[in-house]
Formats: structure tokens, sequence, C-alpha cells
């Protein structure tokens, strides 16, 4: 027989205005196993408390159920004061007598009986309740960051110097991302590489640093505080060890027209190369599709300079294990195309531009690169089909953004800005120039942002012309952009020289096979999901995985950095105590029952259960079952609603302690 | 069972496709028995009766010869990969005889991880029909002999399967008797429907043979075995009887195969199969979701998505 | 139709008021070439206007129920249904994407027509039962005469193509399918600028001034890419760019200026050298039935403004 | 002040199984604005509608439920993000199958009623309350707790005596 105690709360005149407390405390001292039972002015305060504890200490009480206010209000009050008195928390429950009660009934009678009820099935709630000690689970203090751009070298650096291990992994040969191309950012104007490759080459020297690049990660096992990483190093064909990043083998290869991805395509590289003079690290890569020894087993041009011998054409991919506690997710982005997509894609193309046909047609970062001192024109702004300086640059903004017709429908929220910086470095550069841009909108949410559009406007004689463009098409060395200008209310026709188009920002390629590699869920355009839009931006659903930067959707610099350095302060959050604790309100598997069929995991909206063999002695397999990671258990209970033989639980919510309320009704 | 059925009777189904298909199963089985591809086949062996057919487990290729395949082999054996023969497929691989029906309690058990696809070989058959519980078997498979469910089957032709057996013979058009009555209750008043059901229910005398003969029903423990807490009243009382098929009802819902074996086995003639055709009907209404003879990953109410319907919901 | 042969496919035909009227070569050589190819085409009974572009701008119930009653007419004669005009292509498949899409409507349409829409009958372009259902292979293969040195400007207009989801013909934006026709013809079709844009259609009455500045950018860009001639799918395109030629070719001069202040138009175009040659305008039927070797008296050559057959004789297809 | 509360024949007993992030929080919310309802209801608190599951419902009104609400979280919603979402499924089912056996659907009210939706909270059981009042007892499934059982589809002598011998 249980040993309940009842407490019940006037709170002020609240609750006894309209309910007969001494009644509700009467009544409740004859349910059966409850051992005592009482009222009081307020049961929240000091005194209150104290007369909790102590009826727990007089009358051997094994549960409590105080009927008072919400328990969203002081749950953790009472549950807190029972702990004190020696009883377990989780057998503290309760009533809501205000909220559900004294405060929406007006009728004496009824607002008492309702009260009794209440007191009479969180009782058998009580009765049925088990004592639940949280959940520890170890942390390993070290984490893993996907992605070596911006936002993964700033969180890399903030957990760095918090002195905690980090290994990042980068998928290209360097470090940099898409901020390494820029040539200048907005609103400053300061040069993107100035700013960019100290931060690349701090990252390279941090001795809490791991650097992994040309790397991808190729599983995830485990969960907070506990993953098990395997990265698949790719075979670089030259060994980082030994290398000294001289460049002579650059130099000397043959093969020196491959157009490099870096310049957007417009820059050349050899076979062997790295990406750009500032990578990080600075050994170069065999691009093995493209190098004549790889592919007619004749040249070996740069082995043989090679001074340390570094170039080894039997390299292979290697895989790496490493254990961390929290990870990292920070992608990046790519920028859309308007060719033609495959015919089951939702996303289109740009037919009414040609789908990507006409060569003086480029997109914003082809530009940057055009912009960029370090780019392929050395900072000349020269158009690609014939090399001469455009006189006539139209800009688009939107294209692909904002344009459900081709299947995306979000803002890509960088564009207006970096646009009016491309006019401006237009007008730097080309002074007889004359830029024209087509927009929807000018966004310009941000510090010193509508400033710096403003002065595009009305400094730097960019004509901003208000429609979208319908159609664009080759007539001789000019492209006829024909739009529309919706504010005059007409017709618009530029031969331009060169036309620029700010593509919308998407999911890196692949995102949502990493996802499912992470088990974090993401849109239906494959940007990560963050735990929740407003109050958990950097987590995700999936305990231990934070997200930074464009990966979670499009973002500029500022905001990209802001995220990151939050997300690398919720991991050492998690890495400042040993041990994690968690809710114990938790679901656990029966495996005497359980036949795995997995319902449950089908159902499990955190990748909570996995499957569990079971051996005999002999190490026979005897069934396999379900098992439910209790430090990654977000505690719904749709597992246990679903499974059939009801062989999974929820702790604190069993069926038992359901079922006992229902009956009491 | 219905006097309908009785008066327009159709020719039976030519002995000679029965022949065709007991031939290659028994080829099949005596081939893979011998090459040892599989250790045993589940099929149908005759009956100690004539005209009767039991399920049965043979492992040598001169027991195969003895297979036979006839109107009579009502039961799902995929039944016998799990709760009746658990042990069965620890030995090895195991080739299996199965009608359409059959097939789709197959693939459900593997969308289940109950059963491996790799550990078995299905040998479908090209099924024209089975006989109907009690029904009349002296003139062979007829419109008045066969099974209600055979009726309106959609998987005469399985597809997804190892190898299949048999051609089909012309099928006679039968009327949609269990759509009838099924259609028949939608159209009652829910007191009506009620009180159709009660009737039924209180038939159960709870000797879960329909649970007992389920594909889906594997579970160690059932729901109504279970008494702490106990969620199904065990005796067999109406407000229990009701409680029991509900649950059996939601369930199987989305995973029963519709092989009717329930309501074939229930001694007291409970039209069990139209609960579960019910909610097949629902399902397939809101989700598009079909019992298939290729296994599924996740089942309809496994899975969802976030436009499903909610027009019911305030 | 030669009795007892049986034909490759058979189609209903819906020809639209235009192809009765001011498209009559359309008609005729539709007709012409559908026998060349064996192709069997027998009209809609009593069919009549499909509301073309006024009649949706006007009320949509009408304009739905004009099409709904024109397609159950059509429900009654065996084969997909055959449409030569693009206005009339896009108003019948509108109706039926529309119909099938929104029950309420197909619910007024039906008490409107007082008869159930016929929304499952397939409706084809003439370019589509071309290269899809004939197979532009086949289409090759049954060439006697091909148009060797003829550079053509194949002109799609608005309506084929667009809006994407209802036409369903070819890519909205960038299609292929005149260009595939012409080259399975034998002959060169130019890479041209205006293919996709409007020719003012049904603006030819109430707006001729925008007309002609719609359709001179058309000719002008046609001429620009060396054409010698543009091939439409349309009979209002045809009437457009074939019609207005003399108008739009006066349109530069002192007595054009007179015209376009009359019409309110407040553009002067004119080819900069202010020489235009006459660009013959060709139906897609007229160009496949002289391809097929149909005599060309039963093209309708005679009937249009701009005279091709100097044209064609200079390509020694005449 | 009041006005003259009205006396009604019958009083439903209304039970609610709701999910503790969203609509716990609103009928709090409901509480806190001092908005009026039926006392009819008991609220039952699960951490998320996916917890919840039909026998649950099944059984409230096997013990007396005249109408049973189940309300949770908007869709998207969601604390554990996908739960209500399994939810709906199973509860379009369950309803299905309810519907088929005969019972009232009418009694068994499905809503999202979110922390922010106090209103709709007052609104969602006034109106079943006052539905389920206006419809009567639920008195199928109380019959039937009542009953025994013997269909006299086996009818011997046996068999009777023992039936009366229990009824």
């Amino acid at each position: 027989m249980s040993r309940i105690g009842v407490f019940v709360c006037h709170c002020g005149e609240n609750i006894s205005r309209t309910v007969d407390v001494e009644r509700v405390a009467k009544e409740a001292g004859e349910i059966p196993g409850v051992a005592y039972s009482c009222d009081y002015k307020y049961m929240c305060s000091d005194p209150g408390q104290n007369l909790l504890k102590k009826a727990v200490a007089e009358h051997n009480l094994d549960g409590a159920l105080v009927a008072a206010c919400s328990p969203r209000m002081h749950e953790k009050t009472f549950r807190k004061a029972a702990s004190a008195a020696g009883l377990n928390p989780y057998l503290c429950e309760m009533g809501n007598i205000r909220e559900h009660c004294s405060w929406v009934h007006e009728d004496r009678e009824e607002a008492t009986a309702k009260a009794s009820d209440i007191v009479k099935f969180m009782v058998e709630r009580v009765k049925k309740g088990k004592s639940l000690a949280p959940i520890t689970v170890p942390v390993t203090k070290k984490a893993l960051i996907i992605g070596g751009g911006i936002a993964g070298i700033q969180a890399a650096l903030d957990i760095a110097d918090a002195g905690h291990q980090v290994v990042m992994v980068e998928r290209e040969p360097s470090i940099g991302g898409h901020m390494a191309q820029l040539s200048e950012t907005f609103p400053t104007l300061d040069c993107s590489q100035c700013i960019m490759t100290p931060k690349m080459v701090d990252v390279a020297n941090h001795p809490n640093i791991t650097l992994y690049t040309y790397a991808e990660i190729e599983k995830v096992d485990g969960y907070i505080g506990n993953f098990q990483v395997t990265v698949r190093k790719k075979a670089r064909s030259v060994d980082e060890s030994k290398c000294t990043g001289c460049g002579v083998c650059m130099t000397k290869c043959p093969k020196k027209k491959i157009p490099n991805d870096f310049d957007q395509g417009h820059g050349m590289r050899t076979a062997i190369y790295v990406p750009f003079p500032q990578a990080v690290p600075n050994t170069p890569v065999i691009d093995r599709q493209n190098c004549t020894m790889f592919q007619s087993g004749k040249c070996g041009v740069c082995q043989k300079v090679c001074g340390p011998g570094a170039v080894d054409f039997e390299q292979q991919d290697t895989l790496t294990v490493e254990s961390v506690g929290a990870i990292v997710v920070a992608t990046g982005f790519k920028l859309y195309s308007i060719e033609r997509k495959p015919e089951e894609s939702a996303i289109q193309g740009y037919g009414e531009f040609g789908y990507g046909t006409i060569p003086d047609i480029i997109d914003g970062m082809t530009f940057e690169r055009l912009a960029s001192a370090s780019g392929p024109t050395g900072g000349r702004i020269l158009r690609p089909s014939d090399g001469k300086e455009p006189k006539q640059v139209v800009f688009i903004q939107c294209v692909g953004s904002r344009a459900r017709e081709k299947g995306i429908s979000y803002c890509s929220k960088v564009c207006c800005m970096y646009t009016a910086k491309h006019t401006m470095l237009y007008h730097h550069k080309v002074h007889d120039g004359q830029a024209y841009v087509f927009y929807m909108d000018a966004r310009t949410p941000g510090k010193g942002y509508d400033e710096f559009w403003r002065r595009a406007v009305e400094e730097e004689e960019a004509v901003y012309i208000r429609g979208m463009v319908s159609r664009m098409y080759q007539r001789g060395d000019k492209i006829v952009v024909m739009g529309s200008d919706t504010l005059v209310g007409v017709q618009v026709e530029i031969e331009a020289d060169l036309v620029v188009m700010a593509t919308a920002v998407q999911a890196q390629d692949g995102a949502d096979l990493l996802a499912q590699k992470l088990g974090i869920s993401y849109d239906k355009y494959n940007f990560y999901s963050e735990a929740h839009a407003k109050l958990k931006p950097v987590e995700c659903a999936t305990a231990g995985i934070y997200l930074a930067g464009a990966c979670q959707g499009p973002k500029d610099i500022p905001d990209t950095v802001s995220q990151a350095s939050a997300a690398a302060a919720k991991v050492m959050t998690l890495f400042a105590k040993d041990q994690l604790e968690r809710d114990p309100v938790v679901a656990k598997v029966n495996e005497k029952y359980c036949v795995g069929c997995l319902a449950c995991k089908k159902v499990c909206p955190y990748g909570a259960v996995e499957e569990r063999e079971i051996r005999d002695r002999q190490g026979n397999l005897v069934k396999v079952v379900a098992n439910v990671n209790p430090g990654v258990c977000g505690g719904c209970g749709t597992c246990q609603a679903t499974c059939p033989s009801k062989s999974v639980e929820l702790d604190g919510y069993t069926d038992e302690q359901i079922m006992a309320m229902i009956e009491s009704l | 069972m219905n006097a309908k059925a009785e008066k327009i009777r159709v020719a039976s189904i030519d002995p000679s496709y029965y022949q065709a298909v007991t031939d290659a199963i028994r080829t099949e089985a005596v081939k893979l028995l011998s090459e040892e591809a599989v250790v045993a086949v589940v099929g149908y062996l005759p009956g100690r009766r004539t005209g009767t057919a039991v399920p049965g487990l043979v492992t040598t290729p001169e027991q195969a010869q003895q297979l036979i395949f006839s109107p009579a082999c009502v039961n799902n054996l995929s039944l016998y990969l799990t709760k009746a023969k658990k042990g069965v497929l620890k030995k090895g691989k195991v080739a299996i005889i199965a009608k359409g029906c059959d097939l789709r309690a197959l693939a459900g058990l593997m969308g289940e991880s109950q059963v491996k696809k790799e550990d078995i070989y299905t040998i479908g058959i090209a099924c024209a029909g089975v006989f109907g519980a009690d029904s009349n078997r002296s003139g062979g498979l007829s419109e008045a002999s066969i099974a209600r469910k055979c009726r309106e089957c959609t998987v005469h032709q399985p597809e997804g399967t190892d190898l299949l057996v048999g051609t089909l013979p012309e099928l006679p058009q039968l009327t949609p008797l269990e759509a009838e009555e099924l259609a028949r209750l939608e159209a009652l008043s829910p007191e009506e429907r009620w009180a159709f059901w009660k009737e039924q229910f209180a038939k159960c005398i709870r000797c879960l043979a329909c649970r007992q003969v389920c594909p889906f029903c594997y579970c160690e423990q059932c729901l109504c075995d279970k008494n702490r807490p106990q969620a199904l009243e065990s005796s067999p009382r109406p407000a229990g009887n009701t409680a029991w098929h509900i649950v059996r009802a939601m369930h199987l819902a989305g995973r029963c195969g519709g092989c009717a074996e329930c309501e074939r086995v229930c001694p007291m003639d409970i039209p069990l199969n139209l609960l579960n055709r019910r909610m097949a009907m629902e399902l397939k209404e809101l989700y598009d979701y079909e019992a298939s003879t290729v296994p599924q990953e996740k089942g309809p109410l496994t899975r969802y998505q976030e436009d499903d319907d909610q027009s019911f919901i305030k | 139709m030669t009795p007892g042969k049986k034909n490759l496919l058979t189609y209903s035909y819906y020809p639209g008021c235009s192809l009765h009227a001011s498209g009559r070569e359309y008609d005729i050589s539709t007709q012409a070439l559908f026998k060349a190819l064996n192709l069997g085409l027998k009209e809609v009974p009593d069919w009549f206007c499909c509301g073309a572009t006024p009649a949706h701008n006007v009320d949509e119930l009408l304009s739905l129920s004009l099409c709904a009653k024109n397609l159950s007419l059509a429900d009654q004669v065996e084969g997909d249904l055959a449409v030569a005009c693009a206005a009339c292509f896009s108003r019948l498949k509108t109706t039926q994407h529309h119909l099938k899409e929104d029950d309420t409507k197909r619910h007024q349409v039906e008490t409107a027509i007082a008869g159930p829409a016929s929304l499952g009958k397939p409706v084809k372009h003439i370019l589509e039962i071309l290269a899809r259902d004939f197979g532009l292979a086949r289409l090759e293969e049954s060439v006697k005469k091909p148009l060797l040195g003829l550079k053509v400007a194949a002109y799609y207009g608005c309506l084929l193509t667009r809006p994407p989801e209802v036409p369903e013909l070819d890519d909205c934006e960038d299609p292929s399918i005149m260009e595939d026709i012409l080259r399975a013809l034998g002959a060169e079709p130019v890479k041209w600028s205006h293919r996709m844009e409007c020719c003012g259609a049904n603006f030819t009455l109430s707006r001729p001034g925008v007309v002609l500045k719609l359709s001179n950018a058309i000719l002008t860009s046609a001429q620009e890419a060396k054409a010698d001639c543009i091939m439409v799918a349309c009979p209002l395109c045809h009437g457009n760019l074939d019609i207005r030629q003399e108008s739009i070719n006066k349109y530069g001069t002192p007595e054009g200026s007179l015209m376009g202040n009359i019409f309110g138009s407040d553009y002067i175009p004119g080819s900069e050298d202010g020489a235009r040659r006459e660009m013959p305008i060709f139906y897609v039927t007229q160009l496949a039935a002289l391809a097929m070797g149909v005599p060309t008296d039963k093209l309708g050559l005679e009937s249009v403004i701009v005279d091709p057959r100097p044209l064609l004789y200079e390509k020694n297809l005449l | 002040m009041h006005a003259e509360k009205l006396q009604h024949e019958f009083e439903p007993k209304i039970v609610a199984f709701v999910c503790t992030w969203c609509t716990y929080a609103g009928a709090d919310l409901a509480g806190t604005s001092r908005m009026q309802y039926p006392a009819n209801v008991r609220v039952l608190k699960f951490p998320c509608t996916g917890r919840i599951d039909p026998v649950f419902i099944l059984r409230a009104f096997q013990k007396g439920a005249d109408g049973v609400l189940v309300s949770g979280c908007h869709p998207g919603d969601c604390h554990y993000m996908a739960g209500n979402f399994h939810a709906r499924r199973r509860f379009a089912a369950f309803r299905a199958l309810l519907g088929f056996v005969g019972v009232d659907l009418e009694r068994l009210q499905f809503s999202w009623v979110s922390a922010a939706e106090g209103g709709k909270w007052v609104e969602v059981v006034t109106e079943l309350t006052e539905k389920v009042r206006s419809m009567g007892p639920m008195k199928e499934f109380k019959a039937l707790e009542n009953e025994e059982q013997w269909s006299g589809a086996l009818n011997t002598p046996e068999l009777r005596e023992a039936f009366e011998s229990i009824t």
C-alpha cells in the first residue's frame, strides 16, 4: 500500500475562492493509499515547502501530490523540496486545480468536484510512479567541424582557443570555402582574402586543431558526447608529410589548360595543383581525371622534379576513425545554375536566358573572380567571350530566388547587398561603364547595409530598374536584355556587354546524404533544420550536433560568423562538464518481449532507436531487439504508442500510470 | 455461404491447371533441395482425407515429390517462418510456396525485420483462388466454393517472387461480395453498424485463433495477455471482445496483407476481414497505401507527410 | 481518303474559326498533309468557336463552357483531337486543366453545357502529332522532296508552350519541336532570338500599333538571322506576320508614321537600312506537305499576302 | 451578478488527452486569462500526442467517458518535431475504425491548440461539451460493460443454465 501525501494549496484566494480546498483535502484523505492530506495557504512559500518536507519525514511518505497551480509553474519547486526530504523527485507530482479549475469555473460545487477528481487521478498516477534517476552520459571533449569555410574556421578557432581538441574535415584540397573566392566584402569593401587567409593559417597552426583536407565524412555512429566518425581521406597522390610546398611540380606539369573551379572555370591550372596560391595546406593534389600519368601511364614529370619525393601515384584513400563529443556542421552552400535541369527535378533552369549557353551571362561568383586581384584577369573586369572590357553591364537579382515557377521560393538574402557591391566595384574599375540592376525589392537589413546600397544608387551611378527580366538573347556581340520597369510601367530593352546574375543560394550537393549519415533533418531544399526557428537556431534536433553558416539557410558573412561562434559556445557548454545529465523521461525497451519489428525505430524523431543483437553464451544469435539510446531519446513516447506489444515504455508516462488514471475517472 | 452464389454456378477450374502448378512446384523443390540451394521447402502436402491439404515442411528431394497445390491449399504459409517454426530459418535458406495474398504477408514480415529476404526463396503461384471455409469441395473450385477473399483478389499474378509458377486459367468475373458487404455496412447509420458488430463480437469466445493464425501477430506477448496494466479485459465478455477486435484491427492497420486467415479460422464466423478491409480502404484513400508483394521500408502508420489530411482535426 | 486503305493513325479534328476564314491555307494544307502521310482526320461535327483569347478575358465560365462543349462534341469522333491553331489548342488544354483541378468549376460548366465535360480526350497540336505520334524518323523517311537549302526561322509565339503546366508540348522557354520537324523535312532552322516573343495576337484590331511594333521586331530578328522565311503553327501569328508586313514596311515612311499616329503608337520601327525584303510566312503544314510532294496547288500558297512562290522557285522547290 | 446557471438534465463526462507543450499550456493560458468553460472536462497530460495510444481513447469510453478530446501542437510546432505527425495518421486510422464499428464520431474530437490559443481551448472544450450534452450519454460502451456473454449460437441446456446463473 502506498503512503502518499496530498497537499492542497489555497493560492491565497486564487483557488480557495471557487474551490472548497478543505473538502478536497478531506476527500483526498479518503483515497486508498493516501496517508496524509492537508490544505495550506501558499504551498510554494517556504513554510509551505517545509510543510511538505516535514510530512514526508513524519508520515514516511512514498509519494506526494501538490494540488495547486500548473506544473509548468512550480513542478520544479516541489520536486526540489521532495528531493530535499529524501523523496525521489519523480514521485512528486502536481494536480492543476488553479489554471485548469478554479480560474476557469465559477460554480463552487462544480469546481470543487473537479478539483477532487483531479486529485484522485493524479494520486493514481503517483501510486504507479517509479523512482527515476537522471541519466548521465560521458562527454568526449573533442569537436568535429564539417566544412572549412568561414563558418567552420570560426567555430574551430573558438573551440580550440577554449582549450578543446578540434578535428576539421574539408572536402576540397584547401580550406577557405567561398569566402576565399570573394574579391571584396560588403559593407566595408575590405579585401576578402586579406581578412580570410590569416584565419586559415591560424587553423593550420593551431595546436588543438587536426585538419583533414580533401576528405569526407564516411560514417557517423554514436550520440551526443560519444560520436565515432569515420573520415575518408581521399588519395591526394602527394604525401603531405614530405611535401614542402615548393610548387616546382606545378610549374613543370605539362597539362596546363585545365579550367580551375576556384576561378569558376575561367582561370587555368595544372593537373597537379593547389586551388589558389594561399591554399591551406599548401600541399598540391593530383587531379587524376586530368593527369596524363593516371590516364595513359606516361609522364611522371612531377615525381621526377619533386625534391623530397612526395609525389606518390600509388596512394590510396584512407579511413580514420575519430571519437568526438560534438559535431558542428558547416558545409555551406552552392550557387544555383540556370542550366537545363533533369526533367524529374523540382527545380528548373532558365530557358529564357538560354540555359547558360551565352558566354557573357555569368553569375555573381564569377564576377567576384573577375574583380579579384588574384583572379584570372588580375582584377580587371573583362568579359569571358572575347576579353573586352564591358561598357554596359546588366545585373539581375533574384535569379532562381523567390522564383516559385522555377521551384525555389525563398530569398537568398545576400544578393541585394553583393549586387550593390558589384556595381560599385565595376564603377571603380570601369569609369566610363554603366551598370544597370534589375531588382524586385532591395532588401538591406543589416548594420550599415542600407547606407551601402544607397551609396551604390546615389553616388556610384548604378541604374536600378525595378522589374524582372523576361528574356535575354545574343545579338551580334551584345546581349539583348528584355525586361520591364514596373515603376514606370514600360518595357525595357538594354544592349549589354555583360550580364551578371545574382543566382540563388542553394544547399551543397550531397547535403541530404550527409544529413542522413548524421541523422539530422533537412527541409525540401536540403538546408539543414534547426531545432527551433527562434529559440534553438544553432542546435539540431539531434543532440550534440550544431549548425553554422549557410548549410542551414542563406547567410552573409557576419551572420555566418555569429552563428559559428554561437555553435562553438554551445559546444563549449557541453564540454564544460565531464558528464552530461539528462531528464530521465526516456523510453526503455523490455528485451524479453521485444520481437524486433522496429516500428519504434521507424517513428522515432530522434533516431534514438537502434537494433541490438541478443546472443546466447555460445554466441548464437537469439534475436534482434530494439534498443533506445537514453542519451539521444527526447522522451516523446511515440515509440510506445506505436509498439504493438508495448515492449517499449516511456518512463514517467507508463501505460500503467495512464491506465490507472483513466480507470479512476 | 450465400444463396446467390449457389444459383450462378460457374464451370470449375480445369484440374490440369493445378496439376501443372503441382508439377512445377515439385520440379523446383527437388532442384533446390538436391542442389542444396535451400535446406527446406515450406509447402502443402496432401491431407489425410482426399481433397484436403496441410502445410508441410520438406527437407529431402524425395519428400519434395509429395508437394501439391490444389484449391484446398488455403493456409498462409508465411506463418511457418516465424511463429510456428521459428527455428526453421536458423538452419539455412528456406524456400516457401506463396500465393499472392501470402506473399504480401511475407513482404510485410520482411519490412518488419521478421524475415530476411536473403534467407528465403519465394516460389510464387499464379493462383486462381482457394476454397472458402466450410464450402462444398466436391465439385472443385467454383463460384460456389471459392473463398470470399478470392472473389476480388488483385494478386492472382504476384510480383517480386524469385520464381513464379503456373499459368492462370481464364478466371470468371465474380461479384465482389465482401466489397458489397462493406458498402452495405457503410451505408448504415452508426447505431445500425454498432448493432451489427455488437452481435458479431458477442459471439466471440476469445479462442484467439484469429491471432494465432495471423502472420503479423508474432508478438511474444500480446497486448491482450498483458495484465500490468490490463488494457483489454481477457474474459470473453462483450466489452472485452469489442475492445479486442478493435485493438486487433488497429494493430493490423497498414500491415495486414489481406489473406483473411483470421476470418477462415474463426469458429464463430465473425467476418473479421471486413475490419481489415475497411482499414485498408481508409489507408488507401488517405495515404494511397496498398499492401504490396514487395517489401516496403515503412508502413503507412510508421511514416507521415507534412501535408497529410487533417480535415478531421479542429 | 481512299476506301479500303487503312490509316496509320486516326484523329478527330478541330480546325477552329480561323482555319475556316483568314487561315484557310492552314486548313487546306493540314488536310493535304494528313492525307499524304496516311493519317485519318475527321472534323468534329458542329464545332464552334473556342472563345479564343477574348472570351476568357471577359467571362471565365463562358470560355470554359465553350471549350467543354466542343470537347464533348469531339468525343463523338474517334481518335485524339488534332488542333492546328495555337489559340484553340491553348484554350482546349487550359479548359481540361482547369476542370480537372477544380471540381466546383467543373460542376458549373457541366451544368452550363448540360452534360459531362470530356476531360480525358487527348488534345494534340499538329506539331505534336508530327513529331511524336507520327515520329520524326518516320517523317524523315516520308519526305519525297527535302527542303534543302531553305533557311527557316521557326516561330513559336507565346501560346504553344505556355504556361508550362498546360500544353506540355515542349520546354516552355527553350523548345525545339519545330526545329526538329524542320530538320526532318530537310530544311535548315536558323538560330534566332525572337521565336518565343508575342506577335501582338488579338490586338490586331484594337491596338494595331502594338502589333506592328511586336511583329516588326520578330521580322527584323528573323531577317538578321538570315532566314529565308518564317514558319508558324498558328493562324493568328500568320495573320500578323503576313498580312501586316506591308504596313510594317511602310511604317518607317511618312505614310507609315501617319498610320502610326492614327493608331496611337509612340513607336516608329523600321529596319535600320530601310530596306526590307519581303519575308514569306509558312504554316508548318505547308512546308511539311511541300516536302511530302503534295502538289503545290493544294497548299494554299497563292492566297497569302507575301507570295512565297518566288522564294520556293529560287530554291528549286517549286 | 452572475446569470442564473442553467440546470442540465445530463452532465457529460469529457476526457481530454493533451500534450504538455502546446495544448496543456494553452489550457493554462485560458486559466491565467480567466476565461470560462464547462467544468465537465478532465485533462490528462502527455508529453506529446505521439504518446497517446488509441487504446487510451477506447479505455476512456469503456470507463464511462461520453466524449473524448485529443489535442496537441499544430503541425510543425511539435516539441519533438514529428510526434504529432505520427499521431495524426494514427488517429485518422483509428477514427475510421471506430466509425466503422458504429461509434458516433461526434463524440471524439481532435484539435490542434497551441500554447497561445487559450481562446481556442475554451472554444473546443465548450463546443464538445455542449454537443455531447445534447447527444446524451454514451450508452453503447456502458451497455457492453454491463453485459455478460452468451450468444445463444451454441445452445445447450448446460450453457443456458450457466449463463443464467451469472446474470
